[in-house]
């Protein structure tokens, strides 16, 4: 994405794509229609992260913001579908609400680029940390910039993010469905009616059959992390795909149980022992240097990409469970 | 073709995007809607966030790690988004069949 | 080690009054005996370490000091000089006489953790405001007296008294803010500004430079600290609040919260401004002609009230605003009689709302129309109601002739022979509604009252229980002898002149 | 000793992870525990900040602008100082019964991460790293909202849209910051910001702030969650969660964007109109929470009034140690009231105003309770909330600022209105020949009632240490 690139009729046709699409997501009529066009949204925003130069990003995009987000909406809006119960949106008011949107983006795209226009302090030293961060990298004991950022040099951004997520699961523990609440001790709806009409034959035998298949794709996204992009993150969400496939399709059952809530824990324990590892042998919490960082590093992600693939599951079965 | 870098493109895009997402979300009634809104606004903003922080040739691994944190926050909102409407639905919901005086529960709900 | 001893004074006397309180609300409600020794004790341990403290504050004029940090930039300073001296020991005795009298008042009723906690909390804040030694621990000590009297005025309960309550709260809490403001402004001004004989050097200097300044301060203190001393604009509250219990009304609005307000007008004119540099600032004539108003329109008001206590409190108003009188008139002579009249209006105000107690207590009498042949039932009550009326009128040998002739005097010495008419004009309207009263006591058939809440409460031998007669009789016979003796050392008017001279150095 | 520092943020995680481990009975216990400790560790910090001044970790042993780094500096441990005390407090209230934390079991493990997420924002030294922290303290926050009463999911989701359209607002911010200055570090951002780049980042970081501190245009959503969240959440979120918001701005204030003297206006002005409107809004009402929840928002216009006079270099250092006793008192202050409005609320089954009357007559330590934090609230002397506003109008009547000098009034006045209508009707007695019958309150446990008055009589003692608050307050800069 150097400022020379210019834009290519690729990148221009997506970013209309996008605008179009996220218009007709956001004023569509019923709810359904409104999650589908949210997924074709998350598609071509995978894209074009991809096209300009973003891969880790594209990817994460396209696992979490897409494919597992898409899902939850999916599931919610099957199990409660009412419709969007707005006035039946009268043509004017769309019309308003878009002219008003747009208005409010062109203002701020217009600030926005006059910022970014002025090269910081006029010198010609490259914008951002591009450089001190690449000759960092190696260090890290990993050789994906990416990779490095997240579980090295700002380890702790990444530290206080699974924190947001166990926060996400320790919600999704409260309102769990009655009778999986694994701590507490309230009857509710019986084991057996949680299964729920089981899907057709066919959904299930696909699923069976995907499902390996995903599993190993997730895998190979955890170890590509180091060198390419892939990552905790994105091998996690993958992980949760596929408990979410299981769950859906009847083929397993999924409940927010003792074995689930350990799962949830295990991540934030493991990196805060790494933190504390790193105070006692370094002098620095999460110091992570030397020949093992490696190792380590790749440990810690495999321990994350679990606990990531539950907590997001743990929030599918809160929001998605049947309850009644 | 009309002169524009690549990274002014992606920030007209986030911007216009968020714009429009926001009117939206302060204008929909419907809850799902709604936190459909906040994803856009979501993706808008780091379509900004990289838009204005990446522009050397290997895009500056720094913002992108920023990009895929805030997405993994997102998620984690959406989630617990969906988590609260799903409550206030059964909240809702087992009144309005019961004795159908939903309508005076609304009131109560939000006063 | 005596200079310890001395900085510590202050705290210990503060401690006395604070203690009681906390003890009191710890005890349960029904622990009455404990709680009575407890505040008897108190008190009379109070009244004695002040009366030992009065000659060597007097005559060594050593003033011991503690300093405490507060704000960044200004302490909280408690200081005892003998204008603290003399209000502290009226408090002090008046709260002994005033805590049997409440015994007494409220025996059997419900809530009397809560009054006598509160009661004490209240008397700690007026010894506090005794001690202040700059304005901010004035302020701190004179919004502490408005929060902790609310419980006291609404004691009742009933919608009644807490609307009174509420009305008396919002008067003394806009007093406080403009108190506030005037403090917050003058300590930017001037700087941290410490009361002083005389008035401080900083303040002359801020009148100096720029008047217009001293001036709007000046007023802005002389407000905050004129709607607790009930002057004109600011004095509905007092009547309102008169729906207190007895003894609340008695301590309360005849000493601690109304001589508040007055007491930090004598700071404000005497130690911070100096009489003679607030004269020269053109301040003083305003606020005399403010005074004079309101003693005539108490009067005038008081005359028109049927209810006992409502014409009591009316004739507070105006008696109170006797002491700005004497305050706002550049001559020594008038500076004694303000200050000395502190302390004859409190004896002889208190006597008349614990007889206004008794009378309502025993034989359920509210307005003066049922007054009728009293003597005859309760002699010793009717006598102790006439002195203190001889003493609001200013008949000789009384305490409250000492304080009018002085004022008089002063009125002939600064030069302002009017206000003479005026004294004479309010003595004449007192006159009109306490004798008539004295008169309807001594000289009428007793009417025959219909048996009022009295038939529970067994003949008494006494014309009424001991625990309240004599309280009211202790404080005429006060009356008397301060009028009496006036000339003897040590007495009021004494430590009244001593005073006055030293702000006139 | 820098070491603290992540601690005092990990901590609580780690007590979280325990609560969320063991079934609802054994939670308060190592809910309380873990309370403890991390409040131990916060002590810790602040002692540390004023015996060896400014303390300064970099995470993983990388220096900024390529690491991140922890700072803790007078204004930080002031911050730190009241979450522990508060925490501590509103933690213990809650492990007196389990009705005070909801109908669902998440309260401990929730709280914790609350904590968590106020302790990564107040020793932040990283822009995108408060971002995070500012997320972890919204989503916790959500959480422990919805664990209310009927309404309390609906006032939850509300709150949830609101924390994050104010997050993505700050996150813009960052994204300029970081293109101007290619630093996420706030003091070398600070260096580098000029002015003509830094005016964008500052009113959207200021709008995002705003919003997630409910600044009067945008507080509708404050009551309701407030309110309407169980009796142990309702002082966490008043005391402390709108603090964290606000602290970020202040901080980014101080340190990050260049002076502008128009937004400065600005929000001064809304914090006026907030003071004034929350105050009327106040007076209106007739249930307890929702009384006290309202005066959260006209307390919070008094913490935005600052921002102009903040804004002259010569005051600033009088002028932020005011603010930091002012969010002190009202942290203190509120917490008490809110857990006293709490207890009397599972005594009585009702908030409402007239169903608490005579409540005094039993309930003797509670209504002290409420009392000592009304002195607070109010601003009455010897409180912190009193020398907080003096420090107010010292500096207003320096600058010659008249509007703020009235507003101060103003407040204080209406403040006393609002809070005496409840203290009222608990002196209120009933056996008069009033129509509202007495109210009889059920046994309250030991906590529930030493509690509140804890917190109060801190309130109002603290006000004789406002000179070693300043003295905290000005290490690291000022």
């Amino acid at each position: 994405m150097s400022p020379e690139t210019t834009v290519g009729p690729l990148q221009l046709s997506l970013a209309l794509a996008l605008i179009v699409t996220a218009a007709a997501t956001l004023y569509s009529r019923h709810r359904l229609t409104g999650v589908v066009l949210f997924l074709v949204f998350g598609v071509f925003l995978s894209i074009y992260w991809g096209v300009i130069g973003a891969p880790d990003v594209a990817l994460a995009e396209a696992v979490i913001g897409t494919g597992v987000t898409g899902a939850l909406f999916g599931y919610t809006a099957t199990v409660m579908p009412r419709p969007a119960h707005d006035r039946r949106g009268s043509i004017a008011r769309t019309i308003a609400g878009l002219a008003g949107g747009a208005g409010i983006g062109a203002g701020l795209g217009y600030f926005l680029t006059r910022a970014a226009a002025a090269p910081p302090g006029g010198s010609g030293e490259p914008v951002g940390l591009t450089g001190q961060a690449t000759a960092a990298v190696p260090a890290t004991g990993v050789e994906h910039p990416i990779t490095g950022v997240l579980l090295n040099l700002r380890s702790y951004d990444t530290l206080m993010e699974m924190v947001v997520l166990l926060s996400a699961a320790t919600v999704a523990v409260a309102f769990a469905p009655r009778s999986d609440a694994g701590s507490s001790t309230r009857g509710g709806a019986p084991a057996s009616e949680q299964r729920g009409p089981a899907a057709p034959p066919i959904v299930r035998g696909f699923v069976s059959l995907v499902a390996p298949v995903v599993l190993l794709f997730a895998a190979w996204l955890l170890f590509a992390g180091s060198t390419q992009p892939g990552g905790a993150f994105q091998a996690g969400a993958a992980l949760a795909a596929v408990m979410i496939l299981v769950q859906t399709s009847g083929v397993g059952r999924l409940r927010i149980g003792p074995a689930m809530i350990c799962l949830l824990l295990l991540g934030v324990l493991a990196f805060i022992a790494v933190g504390l590892g790193g105070l006692v042998l370094g002098d620095a919490w999460l110091l992570l240097r030397g020949e093992h960082a490696g190792t380590v590093t790749i440990a810690l992600e495999c321990i994350l990409a679990v606990t990531i693939g539950a907590s997001l599951a743990a929030v599918f079965l809160a929001s998605a469970g049947r309850r009644r | 073709m009309i002169e524009l870098s690549v990274a002014s493109l992606t920030l007209w895009t986030g911007a216009l995007l968020t714009g429009l997402a926001l009117v939206r979300l302060l204008t929909v009634e419907d809850l799902i809607a709604r936190l459909i809104a906040l994803n856009l606004t979501g993706g808008g903003t780091l379509l900004i966030l990289v838009g204005l922080a990446a522009r050397t040739e290997p895009v500056d691994p720094v913002p992108q790690a920023l990009a895929l944190t805030g997405i993994v926050i997102t998620v984690a909102f959406t989630g617990v988004g969906l988590i609260l409407v799903r409550a206030v639905d059964d909240d809702e919901r087992p009144s309005r069949s019961a004795d159908g005086r939903a309508h005076g529960h609304d009131e109560e709900a939000n006063a | 080690m005596m200079q310890q001893l001395l900085t510590a004074v202050p705290l210990i006397l503060i401690a006395l009054s604070a203690a009681p309180a906390l003890i009191i609300f710890m005890l349960p409600e029904r622990a009455n005996r404990t709680r009575v020794t407890i505040n008897v004790a108190a008190a009379a341990l109070k009244v004695g370490l002040m009366a030992a403290m009065v000659p060597l504050i007097l005559r060594t004029d050593v003033a011991p000091e503690l300093r405490i940090p507060f704000l960044p930039g200004t302490d909280l300073v408690l200081r005892i000089d003998s204008l603290s001296l003399l209000f502290t020991l009226l408090s002090a005795l008046l709260w002994l006489v005033t805590t049997v009298y409440a015994i007494g008042y409220l025996a059997g009723r419900p809530n009397q953790r809560r009054f006598f906690g509160f009661f004490a909390l209240c008397v700690t804040a007026t010894v506090g405001i005794a001690f202040a030694g700059n304005l901010v621990t004035f302020l701190v000590f004179y919004e502490m007296l408005s929060l902790v009297t609310y419980p006291l005025v609404a004691h009742y309960g009933t919608s009644g008294a807490l609307a009174a309550a509420r009305v008396y709260l919002f008067y003394a809490l806009g007093g406080g803010l403009l108190v506030l403001a005037a403090t917050a402004w003058l300590t930017i001004v001037a700087g941290p500004v410490e009361f002083s004989p005389g008035g401080a050097e900083a303040v002359a200097a801020l009148a100096r430079d720029h008047p217009g300044v001293a001036i709007a301060i000046f007023g802005l203190l002389v407000a905050g600290f004129g709607v607790k001393a009930a002057l004109f604009p600011f004095h509905s509250w007092l009547p309102r609040a008169m729906v207190a219990p007895a003894p609340v009304s008695a301590l309360l609005h005849a000493v601690a919260v109304v001589k508040a307000g007055a007491f930090g007008l004598i700071r404000v004119i005497d130690d911070l401004y100096g009489v003679e540099l607030a004269a020269g600032l053109g301040v003083l004539t305003p606020l005399l002609v403010v005074a004079c108003f309101t003693v005539l329109y108490g009067s005038v008001r008081a005359l028109l009230q049927d209810d006992i206590k409502k014409r009591l409190a009316y004739s507070t108003v105006s008696q109170v605003s006797y002491i700005a009188l004497g305050l706002s008139m550049l001559s020594v002579v008038a500076t004694t009689g303000g200050v000395v009249h502190l302390v004859h209006q409190g004896l002889s105000k208190i006597t008349l709302f614990f007889c206004a107690g008794l009378v309502a207590e025993v034989w359920g009498i509210k307005k003066i129309s049922q007054l009728d042949g009293l003597g005859r039932r309760m002699p010793l009550t009717a006598a102790a109601f006439t002195a203190g009326a001889l003493s609001m009128i200013g008949i000789p040998p009384m305490a409250g002739f000492i304080s009018k002739w002085q004022l008089g005097a002063g009125a002939l010495d600064a030069g302002q022979p009017w206000v003479i008419g005026v004294l004479i004009g309010s003595a004449l309207l007192n006159a009109a509604y306490f004798l008539p009263v004295v008169v309807r006591m001594w000289f009428r058939p007793p009417a025959e009252i219909r048996e009022g809440p009295v038939e529970n409460r067994t003949r008494p031998v006494l014309e009424a229980p001991a625990t309240l007669l004599w309280p009211a009789v202790a404080t005429a016979c006060f009356a008397i002898a301060v009028g009496l003796f006036a000339g003897l050392p040590f007495s009021p008017l004494d430590v009244a002149g001593h005073i006055a001279e030293r702000v006139y150095r | 000793m820098s070491a603290l520092l992540p601690a005092a943020v990990l901590l609580p995680v780690i007590t979280a992870l325990a609560c969320l481990a063991l079934p609802r009975r054994a939670q308060p216990i190592s809910g309380f525990l873990g309370g403890l400790a991390s409040a131990a560790v916060n002590a810790a910090v602040v002692v540390a900040v004023t015996s060896h001044g400014v303390l300064e970790h970099h995470m993983a042993g990388w220096a900024p602008p390529l690491g991140i780094a922890l700072r803790a500096d007078g204004l930080a441990a002031a911050f730190v100082g009241l979450t522990g005390a508060v925490g501590f407090a509103t933690l213990v209230f809650a492990a007196s019964a389990e009705a005070t934390t909801g109908r669902r079991t998440g309260f401990w493990p929730l709280a914790m991460l609350t904590w968590s997420g106020l302790m990564g924002i107040f020793l932040a030294a990283d822009l995108f790293n408060a971002y995070v922290a500012l997320e972890v303290l919204g989503l916790s926050a959500v959480g422990m909202v919805a664990l209310g009463g009927r309404g309390a999911p609906r006032a939850a989701l509300r709150y949830l849209i609101v924390a994050v359209v104010g997050s993505m607002l700050l996150l813009t911010a960052i994204g300029l910051v970081y293109a101007a200055t290619s630093t996420l570090d706030m003091d070398l951002a600070g260096q580098r910001l000029t002015a003509e780049d830094g005016w964008l980042p500052l009113v959207l970081a200021a709008t995002g702030m705003g919003l997630k501190t409910a600044l009067v245009p945008m507080h509708a959503w404050l009551p309701p969650a407030h309110a309407g969240s169980p009796p142990a959440v309702s002082p966490l979120m008043s005391a402390l969660v709108v603090k964290g918001s606000f602290y970020l701005i202040l901080r980014l204030w101080l340190d990050v964007f260049p002076r502008n003297d128009a937004v400065a206006l600005v929000l001064g002005v809304l914090g006026a109109v907030a003071v004034i409107w929350g105050g009327v809004l106040a007076l209106a009402q007739r249930r307890l929470k929702r009384i006290v929840a309202y005066s959260t928002i006209s307390q919070v216009g008094y913490l935005f009034l600052a921002f102009p006079l903040l804004n002259l270099p010569g005051h600033q250092p009088a002028m932020v140690s005011a603010v930091v006793a002012m969010a002190l008192a009202h942290g203190l202050a509120k917490a008490a009231m809110f857990t006293a409005a709490g207890a009397l609320m599972l005594g009585t089954g009702t908030d409402h105003v007239d169903g608490l009357v005579g409540a005094a007559r039993s309930e003797g330590v509670l209504t002290a309770g409420m009392i000592l934090s009304a002195v607070s609230l109010i601003g009455l002397p010897m409180s912190l909330g009193f020398t907080a506003k003096w420090q107010y109008l010292e500096v207003a009547l320096q600058t010659g600022a008249w509007w703020i000098v009235l507003v101060l009034l103003t407040g204080t006045l209406l403040a006393a209105g609002y809070l005496l209508r409840p203290l009222a009707a608990l002196i209120r007695d009933s056996d008069t020949h009033e129509e509202v019958g007495q109210a009889e309150i059920g046994p309250r446990p030991a906590a529930q009632r030493w509690v509140p008055l804890a917190l109060g009589a801190m309130a109002v003692g603290a006000g004789l240490f406002t000179t070693d608050l300043t003295a905290l307050t000005s290490i690291g800069w000022g």
